[in-house]
C-alpha cells in the first residue's frame, strides 16, 4: 500500500486550497458560523461544478468521475483545514459511500446522480439518545409495509439533518428486533420532524430526527444491512480522521507562526524551550494522524481487510491528536487564544466535538483490541 | 474532618460563626457564588434577591465579616489565615456565599496594607470594607503578559496629579467597578522593573473607556480599557512613585496561603455533582469512567492535605513551603483535566448545547471552556514552572 | 486534623536521618543490597535499643511507648530516603497492628513486647499468586483443630518472610470457606516452607510461604478478621506511601543537585527550561505525594472514618508520583543514570516496586470510587 | 498488507528473496535477533548454532545481502531504501535475522561512503562486508554525552599517524568489535565544532583498555575505553583532518528513512506476544488494559503508517518530510511507555525476577528496564525536540 499522493492528487489538493483561501477564509467562515445560513450554497456549487469533488469518488455509471476515496480525502483534508461548514462529509462521502454500498439499485440510480451533481443534501441518522455511536441494535423500529417499510423512532446528532433531502435511517427490524434495517427516508415526509440541535461546536451542525409511522424503502436488510451499516460508519470516522489532520495541521501551523512573532521578557516565546518542546509533541501528534488517516484512507479506498481495524485506529488516534494540538494552541496563543474574536476556539471545539462524534477514542480503543483479537 | 487548631481560640470563631449564620443565613442566597452575587444581585435593584442580599450585607459589616482579614481600624478584625480557613469552612458548610469585595479585597487591599501610607491605609481601605469603593485590576496589556514588567501604559506627573494614557487588557468585572489599579510606566529611561508606578485610577468620566472582551464561552468575562489622559491624584500612587513593582508583586501573591487552605471546598463540590451526572447518564459503572472520577477525588483530597498542611505550617507560626508556591498550578492544571473529564463522561450530550439566544452552555461545557483560561491567568502555567524551578528548586535561572 | 509535626517529632526524624546517614548512606546501602545478608541486624538493633523506633508506637502495657502511627510515619520517610532493606514496615507497622487490633489478648502478650524490644521479625501472609492484593478470599484454607487452627495454602509477595520468627496468615474458613481468618503461624513449624524470591527491587525482600497443614492461633475470625484485615492494608499501604514520599524526597534532591552541577552545552543542565519544567513537574508529584501521605497518617494515628479512604488515595498518588520522579530521576541523569553503579537505578526499581506491591494505583483507584460512592 | 511499490521492481526482489529464503532458511536460526546472533554465535565457535550461521553467513555473502544498500564494487547490490525495506519484511516474514555488520554497517559506512577518499571506500566497506573488520562506536564522553562537540579526547599528528588520548563511554559491543571510530579534537584552538576529527582506530595491542559498564538490568551492554596513546595511520581519518563533524553528522543521521519504514515490525511481534502474555494472565479482559493493549496498537500502527509515508516520498524520489525527523522521538518513547504497561499487565508476577546468578530478568522486566536508555542514548528526547523544533517547525533557536 502506497501512503504517497499523486501528482493529479498534488493537483486537487492545491485547487481545493486555493477555492477554499479565497471563499472560505477565517472571516467568511466565522461569518458563515454566526449566519443564520446553514451553509454556503454558492461554494456548494462551485465546488460540485467547478471542481467536481462531488462526482469525483461516484461511479462513471451514477453521473460520477469514477476516483475513490484517497480523492475524497484530500478534499476532506483541505476542508478541515478551514473547518468549512459544509454538508460534504455527511452527503458525498457517508451518505454516498451508504447507497453505492448498500442493495437497492434504484436507490443508487435515484440518489447518486444528485449527489454527484451537488443538488441534495444527505446524512446519516443511526445515533440514537443513550444508545451508544456503535451500537448494533437501534431503539428506532421498522416493519415491512407492503413492497416497503414503515419506521418510527427518534435519532440524534444527525450531521446535517435540518438541510437533508435524504436520510439513511437505521431501525431494529424482525422477530424480537434482531435484525438490522438501513433505509432511505424522505425527511419531508410529515411523519418526520428534524430539529436543528445548537451545537457546541458551531462550525458543524447538527439535528435531532424523530419518525413517527414513516414510509420508507430498504437499503440493506440483516446480515447485511449490518455489514453495510459497519463499513459506512468506518467511513464515516476514517473521513472525520482526514478532516481532523487537516485542523490539526493548521492548528500547528497557526501557533508555529505566532510563537515566532509573539514577544515576551524581550524574546520571541517560540525560544523558550517550553514552547519550543510543546510545539514538537504537537508535530508528533500531527503526524500520527495524518498517517493514521493516510492509511485508513487508502485503506477504505482499496476496501483492504484491515479497513475496519485501520478506521478505528484513525478515529482514536486523530482524537487525540486533534485534543492535544488544538488544547495547546490555546495555551499557547495565551489570553488572545482565549477570545472568541481569535480562530483558537473555533479549531478548539472542532477538535471536541470531532473527538466526540461517531463514537470516542476510548471506544474505538476498545474496538481497536477487539477487531486486533485482544 | 475540619480544621484543628489545638487551643481554643478557633473553635470559639466556629462556635460565633455557626450561631451568626445560623441567624443570618438567607436561603435564597444559598448555593450562590460570591461573583454571581455581586454581578447579579448587588448591582442589580431589580434583582428579586436584591433586599435579602441588603440585609445579609448590613448584617455581615455589622459582624465585622466583611474583609475581616484587615485590621480592626480599617473595618476588619485582623483574622489570621487560619482563621480565614475556619470562616471559608463554615461559609461553605452553611451553603452561603460570604460577602466579599472582590479585587479591592483580595488583590489591591494587601498591597494597599503593605505598601501604602497610614494616610492612604485610612483612606482606602474602609471605603472598601463599606463597598463605597470597587476595584478592577489594570495590570496586563496587550503586549504584556507574562511579561508584566513590559507595561507601556505611561503615566505622567503634573502638578499634584498623575496623567495616564494607554490601554489594559484582561480586566475582570471592569463593568461592576469604579476605580482601576495599575500599572504604568512613570519613568521610561529606568530599567524594566524600576519606573513602574501602581496607582488608584477612578474609572468615572475620567477618559478611560471600557469595552467587553467575548471569551470562547461567550461570555463578556473580561474587558479592555482604552486610557486617554486618565487624572488621579499623587495621593492615589501605592508604595511610591516609580516604585510600584514591589506593590504589584504584593498583589500578585497575595492569595496563596488562605487559597490552598480552602480551595478544595468548591472542587469538593464539583466534583460530587460530577459523579451525580455520571450516575445519569449510567456511566458511573464504567470501570474508565470510576477510574478518572477516582482520579479527580484523590487531587481534591490531595489539594484539602495540602492545604492542612498550609495552614499547619501558619499556625507554627511559619510562612508555608514549597507547596503553597504550587497552589496554582495544582488547581488550574487539575480543573482542565476535570473539564475534559466531564466531557469525556457527557459522550455524545457534551456536543450539544441547552436551547436559547446567544451561546448559553451546560455547567461541564462551561467548565470544559473557561477552565482553559485558568492555565494563561494570573500567570501561565509555563511562569508558574519557572518560577518552582528557580525560587522552590533553586535551579540556575534559564536564559 | 494537624498536618503539621510537632517538635518532638521533628527531633525523631532528624535523630533518624542522623543514624541513617551514618549507617545506610548509598555505599553501604550497596554493599548491604548485594550483600548475602537479609537486613543490617547491628543497625536494626541500634533502632530498636538506641532510638525506640520499635516500641514507639506500641501500647505501655506491652512494652511500648505508647507513641502513635504519626511517629512511626516520620520512621518510615526517612528509611524511604535511603531505601533501607528493613523489615521495619513487615514488623513492626504492619504485624505489630495486626496484632494490636485483633482479637488475641494472648498473642499480643506474647509478640508485641519481642516486636518492640527488636528481638523478631514478624510480617504478614496475604497475597498469593493469581489472587487480586486486596482480595476477601483467600485460596489458603484453615479448619478448626481443637482450641486452635490448622491451615494449608500458598502465599506469596511476603515482605521479609524469610527473616519472619512470626508469620501473620489469612485464611478462608468455615462453610464453603465463605469466612474469613487471619492466624499467627511459627514459620519454624515443619509444615511451612519459605522460599526468598528474587526480587526486581533488590532493597525490599519478598518470600514465597507454603502451609501444609499447620498449626496455627485466630488473632481474629468472621467479620472481625475481614475489618482487621482491611485495617492492617491500611495501615501497610500508609506506610509504604510514607516511604514513597521519603524516596521521592531524595529522588528529587538527587536530580536537582545534578542538573545543578552538570554542565552540557556550556551551561547546567538545570537552567534549560526543559529540565526546569520537569523538576517543577517532579515537585508537584512529591507535594502531593507527601499531603497524601501525610493525611492518611494522621487519619490511621487517629483511626479517623475516613482513613481507608485516605489509605487508598495515599497508594494511588505516591505510587504514580513515586515512578514519574523516579522515571525522570533517571532521564535527567542521562547515561549515568542508567548504570548499574549510580543509586538512580535503585530508586527506580523500588518506586516499581512500592508502586506495585499490595496493589497498584489502578486498583487503589478503583476502591478509592468505591469508597466515595461512585 | 505489504510494501507495493507500483513497478515490478520490488516484486521482483521480493520473489528472489522469497526464494532464496525459502532454499536458505535455518530454524535452528529463526526467531533470534540480529544482535544475539552476533553475541552468541558469531564470536562463539562452542556454540551449537556456530555452523548452522556460518552456512548462512556464507549463502548471505554469495547473495551479495551483506550490507546489500551498499553499492556493488564495494559488495552490496547498492538497494534503495525502498528495496531495503522489501528485504527487512521478508526476512521478517521467514522469522529469519540478517547477516548484518552492526555499527560499521549502520554507522560508519555511511559515513565512509559519503566523506572517504575513494581509497578510503575501497579499502575499509569490503572489509566490512567480509566481516574482517568490526566497528564500535566512540563518540560520547563523560562530558560530552547531548553535548557531542564538548569531546576532549586529543589526536595529535606524528609524521602520517594520529596519536589518540583520551576516555570513550557507552559504547555498544566494544566486545565484539576490532575497530573504534571515534571524534577527536585535532585543533583545540578552533571553535567548538570545527578542529575535530573522525577517526578509525584499531583496538588491538594500541593503548585501549576497555572495560565494562554494568546498566540498570545488570548487563554489561556498553564499555567504556581509556584511550593512552594509540595510533592510526592518517589514512584512518574520514572526511579530512579537523573535519570531522559532517561525517560525525551522517552517522548520526544514517538511520533514518530505513529505521522508519521497518521499525514497526519488531514492535508488532513484541505486542502479540504481551498480548498472549495478558491472557495467560487473565488479564485481557480488564477494560484498562484492553485500552492500553489498543493504545499500544494504535502506536505501532502509526509507525508501520509513517514508514509506508517515507517510503512513498523515497519511491517519489523526495527526500522524507517531518516524520522522519521524529522517528527516534516516537519509537523510544513508545517503548518507554510499552516497558511500563508490561509491568503494569504482569502485576505482582513483575516484582519477582527469574531464579539463577546475577540479576536474570523476564523479557518484560527487561523491556521495562532497558527502554529507560532508549529515550537517553543517540540523542535524548530532549535533543530530538529541539532538533524538531527548530530545524524542523523553524522555531527561533534557544538560548
Amino acid at each position: 500500500m502506497r501512503l504517497g499522493f499523486t501528482e493529479e492528487q498534488d493537483e486537487l489538493r492545491a485547487g481545493v486550497r486555493r477555492l477554499l483561501a479565497e471563499r472560505a477564509a477565517p472571516d467568511r467562515l466565522r461569518a458563515a458560523t454566526e449566519a443564520a445560513e446553514p451553509y454556503d450554497t454558492d461554494l456548494w456549487k462551485m465546488m460540485a461544478r467547478d471542481l467536481g469533488l462531488h462526482a469525483m469518488a461516484i461511479p462513471e455509471e451514477y453521473g460520477g468521475a469514477g476516483y475513490g476515496f484517497r480523492e475524497q480525502s484530500v478534499v476532506l483534508e483541505e476542508m478541515g483545514r478551514t473547518l468549512l461548514r459544509s454538508p460534504y462529509l455527511s452527503t458525498v462521502v457517508v451518505a454516498a459511500a451508504a447507497l453505492l454500498h448498500g442493495d437497492d439499485e434504484e436507490a443508487r440510480a435515484r440518489w447518486l446522480p444528485r449527489i454527484a451533481a451537488g443538488e441534495v443534501v444527505a446524512t446519516l441518522a443511526h445515533a440514537e439518545p443513550g444508545v451508544g455511536w456503535r451500537a448494533g441494535r437501534p431503539r428506532a423500529v421498522a416493519v415491512r409495509d407492503g413492497a416497503g417499510w414503515q419506521v418510527g423512532g427518534a435519532k440524534s446528532h444527525v450531521v446535517d439533518g435540518a438541510e437533508a433531502g435524504l436520510l439513511l435511517v437505521s431501525a431494529a427490524a424482525g422477530q424480537d428486533g434482531r435484525d438490522l434495517v438501513l433505509l432511505a427516508v424522505d425527511p419531508g415526509h410529515p411523519g418526520v420532524t428534524v430539529t436543528e440541535l445548537p451545537a457546541l461546536d458551531t462550525t458543524r451542525r447538527l439535528a435531532s430526527v424523530t419518525l413517527d409511522g414513516v414510509p420508507a424503502q430498504a437499503v440493506a436488510t440483516g446480515e447485511r444491512a449490518r455489514r453495510l451499516l459497519d463499513r459506512v460508519l468506518d467511513v464515516a470516522v476514517t473521513g472525520l480522521a482526514c478532516e481532523q489532520a487537516g485542523a490539526a495541521a493548521r492548528a500547528l501551523e497557526m501557533t508555529v507562526e505566532y510563537a515566532k512573532v509573539r514577544h515576551q521578557f524581550g524574546v520571541p516565546i517560540g525560544s523558550f524551550q517550553a514552547v519550543q518542546f510543546t510545539c514538537a509533541d504537537m508535530l508528533l501528534h500531527l503526524e500520527a494522524a495524518r498517517s493514521a488517516a493516510y492509511y485508513a484512507a487508502a485503506a477504505i479506498d482499496r476496501d483492504d481487510e484491515d479497513a475496519p481495524i485501520a478506521a478505528a485506529v484513525a478515529k482514536a488516534v486523530c482524537s487525540d491528536a486533534g485534543m492535544a494540538i488544538a488544547a495547546e494552541m490555546v495555551q499557547i496563543h495565551g489570553g488572545i487564544g482565549y477570545t472568541w474574536e481569535h480562530d483558537a476556539h473555533l479549531y478548539f471545539k472542532r477538535a471536541a466535538s470531532s473527538a466526540g462524534l461517531f463514537g470516542d477514542a476510548d471506544l474505538y480503543r476498545e474496538r481497536v483490541a477487539t477487531l486486533a483479537g485482544v | 474532618m475540619t480544621i484543628d487548631s489545638g487551643d481554643g481560640r478557633l473553635d470559639r470563631l466556629r462556635a460565633e460563626l455557626r450561631e451568626w449564620l445560623g441567624e443570618h443565613r438567607r436561603p435564597s442566597l444559598a448555593g450562590m457564588g460570591e461573583y454571581d452575587l455581586e454581578r447579579e444581585v448587588w448591582r442589580n435593584p431589580e434583582s428579586p434577591l436584591h433586599d435579602d442580599f441588603q440585609a445579609f450585607e448590613q448584617a455581615s459589616l455589622a459582624a465585622r465579616l466583611v474583609c475581616p482579614q484587615w485590621p480592626a481600624e480599617y473595618g476588619g478584625r485582623g483574622l489570621g489565615e487560619l482563621e480565614m480557613a475556619v470562616l471559608a469552612e463554615e461559609f461553605a458548610r452553611a451553603g452561603m456565599p460570604r460577602v466579599t469585595r472582590g479585587m479591592g479585597e483580595r488583590l489591591a487591599g494587601p498591597a494597599i496594607l503593605a505598601h501604602g501610607t497610614p494616610e492612604q491605609r485610612a483612606y482606602f481601605l474602609p471605603r472598601v470594607v463599606s463597598g463605597q469603593d470597587r476595584y478592577c485590576q489594570g495590570f496586563s496589556e496587550p503586549d504584556a503578559g507574562s511579561d508584566l514588567a513590559a507595561v507601556t501604559t505611561r503615566g505622567v506627573v503634573a502638578g499634584d496629579e498623575i496623567v495616564i494614557t494607554g490601554q489594559k487588557i484582561w480586566t475582570s468585572r471592569a463593568h461592576l467597578a469604579d476605580t482601576l489599579f495599575l500599572l504604568c510606566r512613570t519613568d521610561p529611561a529606568a530599567p524594566k522593573h524600576k519606573g513602574i508606578s501602581y496607582v488608584l485610577v477612578p474609572m468615572k468620566d475620567n477618559g478611560i473607556t471600557v469595552t467587553s472582551l467575548v471569551t470562547m464561552s461567550g461570555e463578556d468575562a473580561f474587558c479592555q480599557e482604552y486610557i486617554d489622559g486618565a487624572r488621579a491624584p499623587l495621593f492615589n500612587v501605592i508604595g511610591g512613585l516609580n516604585n510600584g513593582w514591589r506593590a504589584a508583586m504584593t498583589t500578585l501573591g497575595s492569595e496563596r496561603g488562605a487559597v490552598a487552605a480552602v480551595q478544595h471546598l468548591e472542587y469538593e463540590e464539583e466534583w460530587r455533582a460530577l459523579v451525580a451526572r455520571a450516575r445519569e447518564l449510567g456511566r458511573d459503572t464504567d470501570p474508565l469512567v470510576r477510574q478518572d472520577l477516582a482520579w479527580a477525588y484523590c487531587q481534591v483530597h490531595v489539594m484539602k492535605a495540602t492545604g492542612r498542611r498550609v495552614l499547619a505550617s501558619l499556625a507554627a507560626g511559619g510562612r508555608p513551603g514549597a507547596e503553597a508556591s504550587l497552589t496554582k498550578l495544582v488547581w488550574s492544571e487539575y480543573h482542565r483535566r476535570l473539564g475534559e473529564i466531564a466531557m469525556e463522561i457527557e459522550g455524545a450530550e457534551g456536543l450539544v448545547r441547552p436551547p436559547g439566544e446567544g451561546y448559553p452552555l451546560t455547567r461541564w461545557q462551561k467548565t470544559f471552556l473557561t477552565s482553559r483560561a485558568e492555565t494563561i491567568f494570573a500567570g501561565t502555567s509555563e511562569v508558574q514552572r519557572r518560577i518552582v524551578a528557580e525560587r522552590v528548586l533553586g535551579l540556575p535561572k534559564s536564559s
